[in-house]
């Protein structure tokens, strides 16, 4: 299986970074560590800020970024491997009546100009707003991509991983954030942006406009486990987990 | 009244790696953080952090640290107070001790778990019942963390007056003292230095704690003067812009939010101990 | 006016014991109550088999075994790594003549308590990096490194009650003992000591749970989502506040979420656990030395 | 009459330290307690203010009524709120001296502004009248706000009989009150007893049968935790 | 002669409270200083073991040598490190007892163990010698692991002449030895210290002037901080 370039290797390897990858790495380090008890496999969060950094200073062997590697950060050398693409989508509380919203009406609420729901068919409740911190990728790519670099107002809520963001949404009915389509699942909804509804089909397609990749990144080349850590990923057991994890794989 | 030679060489030895160990600290953090704040103190001194304008300013974060800690030992003073002194008042022996055991519990019940519990009742409880906001918030934030410095100052209360207390009762009793007069006129005016020292301990404690803060006091990194609107500490601001990108004008804020962090603790030291040293006879 | 004042302060005594353990009992009494729904053998290493996964054969998923064997251990080392230098240093605090380097040491030790941890953490932190660039290019965040800063994390508590419980003693102990020739070392170790042993030891119960319950200082040095049982000094490790921390915040189901509680009430049990041991301990070390007697007499005593 | 001690019994832990004692107390006389050491007078003294109760193993049996402010009062079922007038009222010097904390005026003012509810300025007139009666006036007069405990052994005894006398109770207990004094500060003590003993009931305990003999109107010999003989 | 006190003056902060005192003191000799209450006996009595350095503001001028175990010691140019030995040759006990924290017999047996390194079978022989010595074993034989506090008065004052008389001092400084002592029990101290003084120095503070006589070989009147009378 892909799981025998294993066999007989031992040591550890650490793992951090973009909050969006978590649910990939440690199905695939529960599979590796099962089959083979000599190897030992870190993982952390933090953010696609802390995946960079750590991998750049040698504190992990591989990073994990949901955007590119900025130049400032591929400058030390580092090597990126895009393993999956994956949208990122508004979300509001299931209780919330509003199912469709527009790019602008988006942008107007994380400018804090609209800040009623009732101002767009819902409710008559505060808009209580949820970001993420600033070493995401995510916000990163939302920022970019979907609010066209206007900035996020000051009093909204900073949340640091993306099961935070749903977490913390699925709570509050008078909550909208945004996170990794991969996330989204029962206990929140994504609205239709601009009449499409964000799902995995519609990111592939690119019917979706706002998808990013996700990236495992070294420094050097990968030798050794990571080497094979990678490989197993990019395999077709890694595929099935990156699919069962909500985002579409992407080959090598 | 303790005035004498050191004692062994043990100790004294330690004290010299304490004193290094402390110095190592300083260095470090300032190592980093001067250089950001001679060569960036315009964009970090304001009140602006909005990564998107490229506006860096970290004074919201020490706004918000100084109002989460206040409000907190403006709670947990009077209520620290209260608990002490009913473990000296009360009567019945199973009262107290179960009123002891209870705040010694508290000491050992992590500040996680404080805030697992908030998240759960505390915050929900504020967004329904003012529906101002979601929750996370100032409010819930130094609620929690007036819960979670009580004990230290209790027990530094409690390790100061209750042997006074004990020391002085009998001569009191004879002369028609009740045990609230003991307490009031005799233990307290002179446990004002265990008193300032413990609301020291707590307010350190508030500025310094990042988790409940992160949990629950939403991070915005804004300035505010509602108790229902979320904000960010600088403790927490640490934990949030560690994950950055080094060298960015982000990462270097984390450099001088701990320089600032560990100014403001130092300088709150230093002006106890003075406050302490003028008032003694 | 006097009646008022000393009858405003035992209401109010009442008053705030009553709040406090109202609000007390309502927030743990939620925690154990969501916490025991989780309790059993999965809470605990998941789907795995038991015997195996406890003593470390078989890795365990969706399970916080790691993550209490980490803190226990991460705890302990700390305590081995703080015990002696805070003791010492309150002891010398209290015995020293006044001197300028006594004065520099107790303004040090105050400074260094009001520290916030997460500042230790990012001393660990650019300690570890600066040790990478200078002198170990294999230094990384790890078990060792997160136990030293929470050692200095606890240094300045015990410290500081070991220095204020001998100081708070009546000089009269002091000046009794030293009249029947004992030396200064042999008052304080045979007399004061002994005496302050119960501020020495609450001291140390503030450490334990300081250290067990800090996440921030891990959270930068070495406590990690997914590592298994701790592999040695110098690996990452699972912690349990972080892993409520962690799961707190995102859950990714309603069983994760019960796994959050179920973690929370271990932890408070393994903090209430080593706050009785040591509890007990104290009591023990007391009777030893000073029978088995009403305390209360002993601290009757006066003059 | 002003009190009745009957089948008094006081007991520490499994040791019985007063055995039965029955006695009256009479209005403004002096009663001298003697005997050998360890034979219960302290333990007497402080049942008549039922400050045996802050020993935690204490049990004491018995009835005890005094006469306060002209109304009986049934000590052992007197609640523990009525405790600080009882102890007022039945003031108490100690045979070692026990001292607040603080400066020698605070362990006169103390007590008379929060016990007594007296204001500052009649504080400081019932504190100078109480040193000058304790003659020990003109020792402190010029250092009233050094700390207490920097006073010589015999100077802090008469403080806190000046503290005592200040609150102006109606029955004194005295412990050995010139046991540490010198001739002839003693004597001036014994002088103030006489006077004193014109307005207020005096129980004192004494070791000296001269002094007993010179004070007492009625004495009385303890020993092993009963009264062997008194008259 | 086994001291020579030369132009000793003690003062506390800005007060004087010994006056250029001046005196020898005799082998197996007993010295009894008496004087109103605050003339600096006590004071005396504690330059002699040099316990006045444990106050903050004393500040002590003069000579004082001492002949211990047949060496000359200059007390005021005596190391920190030798005080312990001094004061174990020079015993006090205190005017108002100080006891150590714990049971009788650990007030007795700490000292003994720690300061004179003896084992614990020896310590405890030591321990019974002493108090039979003060006249408290019989009281207190059947309760050695009683809290001290527990005593009464006079027995604690008798714990702590024990308690210095076990360490086998060679002087042997007495703060009113039998102030709070019954004529009987008094008798027996004054016995004990008379027995004393065939192999120990003595200096002791009295105010019965009775007992001076009886005792005293000098007798030294104190008076404001000076010896007005010795002989
Ligand atoms: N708190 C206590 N716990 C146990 N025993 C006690 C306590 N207080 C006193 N005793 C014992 O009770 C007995 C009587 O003590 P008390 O103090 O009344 O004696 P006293 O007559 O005042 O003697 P003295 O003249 O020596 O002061 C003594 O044997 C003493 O040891
Ligand atoms: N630590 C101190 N600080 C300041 N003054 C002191 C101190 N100790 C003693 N004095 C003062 O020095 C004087 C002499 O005190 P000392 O204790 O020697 O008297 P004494 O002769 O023993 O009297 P008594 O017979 O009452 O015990 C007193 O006036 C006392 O108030
Ligand atoms: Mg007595
Ligand atoms: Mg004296
Ligand atoms: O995947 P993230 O970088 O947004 O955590």
């Amino acid at each position: 299986s892909d799981l025998d370039a294993f066999q007989d290797q031992s040591g550890t390897l650490n793992i951090a970074g973009g909050t969006a990858h978590i649910p990939v790495m440690k199905q695939a380090a529960r599979a590796i560590m099962t089959a083979n008890p000599n190897i030992r496999i870190t993982i952390a969060g933090g953010g696609s800020g802390v995946g960079a950094q750590q991998v750049a200073k040698g504190l992990v062997t591989i990073g994990n970024t949901g955007r590119a590697l900025k130049p400032s950060e591929a400058a030390h050398g580092l090597i990126s491997f895009p393993f999956a693409i994956d949208g990122v989508a508004v979300i509001l509380n299931p209780d919330n009546p509003v199912t469709q919203l527009t790019q602008q009406q988006v942008i107007g609420i994380y400018a804090g100009r609209i800040d009623n729901w009732q101002a767009l068919g819902g409710d008559d409740r505060r808009i209580n707003l949820f970001t993420r911190d600033e070493a995401s990728g995510t916000r990163a790519v939302f920022v970019k991509k979907l609010l066209s670099k206007q900035p996020v107002a000051t009093f909204a809520n900073v949340v640091a991983s993306n099961g935070a963001m749903k977490t913390s949404v699925a709570r509050d009915p008078g909550a909208i954030g945004y996170s990794s389509v991969g996330y989204i699942d029962d206990s929140v909804r994504a609205p239709a942006l601009d009449g499409v509804v964000p799902t995995n089909e519609a990111c592939a397609s690119g019917e979706y406009p706002i998808v990013r990749k996700l990236y495992m990144n070294t420094k050097g080349e990968p030798q050794g486990l990571t080497r094979s850590f990678i490989d197993f990923v990019y395999s077709a057991q890694g595929a099935e987990y990156v699919r069962q994890s909500g985002y579409i794989p992407l080959l090598q | 009244m303790m005035s004498h030679r050191p004692y062994p060489r043990l100790t004294s030895s330690m004290a010299t790696l304490v004193l290094l160990l402390i110095a190592a600290l300083f260095v470090a953090i300032g190592w980093f953080a001067l250089p950001v704040f001679l060569h960036s103190s315009q964009t970090l001194l304001t009140f602006q952090w909005q990564p998107e304008l490229g506006c860096y300013g970290i004074l919201p974060m020490v706004a918000g640290s100084a109002l989460v800690a206040l409000m907190a030992l403006m709670l947990a003073c009077p209520l620290a107070l209260g608990l002490t002194a009913f473990g000296l008042l009360v009567r019945r022996p199973w009262l107290a001790t179960l009123v002891r055991t209870v705040v010694r519990l508290m000491a050992g019940v992590p500040t996680v778990v404080y805030g697992i519990a908030a998240l759960f009742l505390l915050v929900p409880l504020l967004r329904e019942s003012f529906r101002a906001g979601s929750g996370y918030s100032l409010l819930a934030a130094a609620l929690m963390l007036s819960l979670l410095i009580l004990p230290v100052m209790v027990s530094m209360l409690d390790s100061q007056m209750r042997p006074l207390m004990l020391q002085l009762r009998i001569g009191a009793r004879s002369m028609g003292f009740t045990d609230a007069q003991t307490l009031t006129y005799l233990v307290l005016p002179r446990c004002r230095r265990a008193m300032i020292s413990a609301a020291l301990l707590g307010f350190g404690r508030a500025v310094g704690d990042t988790l409940l803060p992160m949990m629950l006091a939403g991070n915005a990194p804004q300035l505010t003067g509602s108790v229902l609107d979320s904000i960010r500490t600088l403790t927490a601001h640490i934990g949030l812009v560690v994950a950055t990108e080094q060298g960015s004008a982000m990462y270097n804020s984390l450099f001088a939010s701990g320089l600032i962090l560990l100014g403001l603790s130092a300088v709150l030291t230093l002006t106890t101990r003075a406050l302490l040293k003028g008032g003694q006879p | 006016m006097s009646e008022r004042k000393s009858t405003l302060m035992a209401g109010w005594a009442l008053l705030a014991t009553s709040v406090v353990m109202t609000a007390v009992m309502v927030l743990l009494g939620y925690v154990v109550l969501s916490g025991a729904a989780a309790m059993g053998s999965t809470l605990f290493v998941g789907d795995a088999p038991l015997w195996p996964a406890l003593s470390g054969q078989t890795p365990v998923w969706g399970g916080i075994w790691p993550a209490c064997v980490g803190s226990l251990t991460v705890v302990v080392l700390s305590l081995l790594l703080a015990l002696v230098p805070g003791i010492g240093t309150g002891v010398w605090m209290a015995t020293v003549v006044d001197s300028r380097l006594s004065r520099c040491l107790g303004v040090a030790v105050d400074v260094l308590a009001g520290v916030p941890s997460i500042l230790m953490g990012l001393f660990g932190f650019t300690l570890i990096l600066f040790l990478r660039q200078w002198y170990f290019p294999a230094a990384n965040t790890s078990l060792l490194l997160a136990a030293a800063c929470l050692a200095m994390l606890i240094i300045p508590y015990l410290a500081v009650s070991t220095r204020t419980a001998l100081q708070s003693l009546p000089p009269q102990l002091r000046q009794t003992a030293l009249s029947l020739g004992m030396s200064e070392s042999q008052t304080c170790r045979h007399v004061l000591l002994p005496q302050a042993r119960g501020g020495i030891m609450a001291g140390i119960l503030l450490a334990i749970g300081r250290a067990a319950e800090d996440t921030a200082v891990i959270m930068l040095t070495g406590a990690v989502v997914n590592a298994g049982l701790p592999g040695g000094l110098l690996q990452r490790f699972e912690a349990l506040p972080f892993s409520i921390f962690y799961l707190s915040a995102q859950y990714q189901s309603q069983q994760e979420l019960t796994m959050a509680f179920g973690a929370a009430l271990t932890l408070m049990l393994l903090t209430a656990t080593l706050f009785a041991v040591a509890g007990g301990l104290q009591r023990a070390a007391c009777r030893r030395r000073w029978g088995d007697l009403n305390q209360e007499v002993i601290h009757d005593r006066r003059d | 009459m002003i009190g009745e001690i009957d089948e008094l019994s006081v007991r520490f832990g499994s040791t019985e330290v007063l055995k039965r004692v029955s006695l009256t107390l009479q209005e403004r006389k002096v009663h001298v307690l003697s005997g050998p050491s360890g034979s219960g007078k302290t333990t007497f003294l402080r049942a008549l203010n039922r400050l045996n109760d802050s020993f935690g193993d204490c049990h004491t049996t018995g009835r005890i009524r005094l006469w306060l402010d002209d109304q009986p009062v049934q000590l052992e079922s007197l609640s523990q709120a009525r405790l600080p007038y009882l102890r007022q009222r039945v003031g108490m010097v100690f045979q070692h001296p026990q001292l607040l904390p603080g400066t020698i005026a605070d362990n006169l003012l103390l007590p008379l502004t929060v016990v007594a509810g007296l204001s500052r300025t009649r504080a400081r007139e019932r504190m100078e009248q109480g040193l000058v009666q304790a003659a020990l006036w003109p020792e402190v007069a010029g250092r009233l706000t050094a700390p207490a405990v920097s006073l010589s052994g015999g100077q802090q005894q008469r403080l806190c009989l000046a503290r005592t006398l200040a609150l102006k109770p109606q029955i004194l207990l005295l412990d050995e009150p010139t046991a540490s004094l010198d001739p002839e500060t003693a004597l001036q003590i014994e002088t103030l007893i006489t006077e004193l003993s014109r307005q207020l009931t005096i129980v004192m305990v004494s070791h000296s049968p001269e002094q007993a003999q010179r004070l007492g109107d009625h004495r009385l010999q303890f020993e092993r935790g009963r009264v062997v003989s008194g008259h």
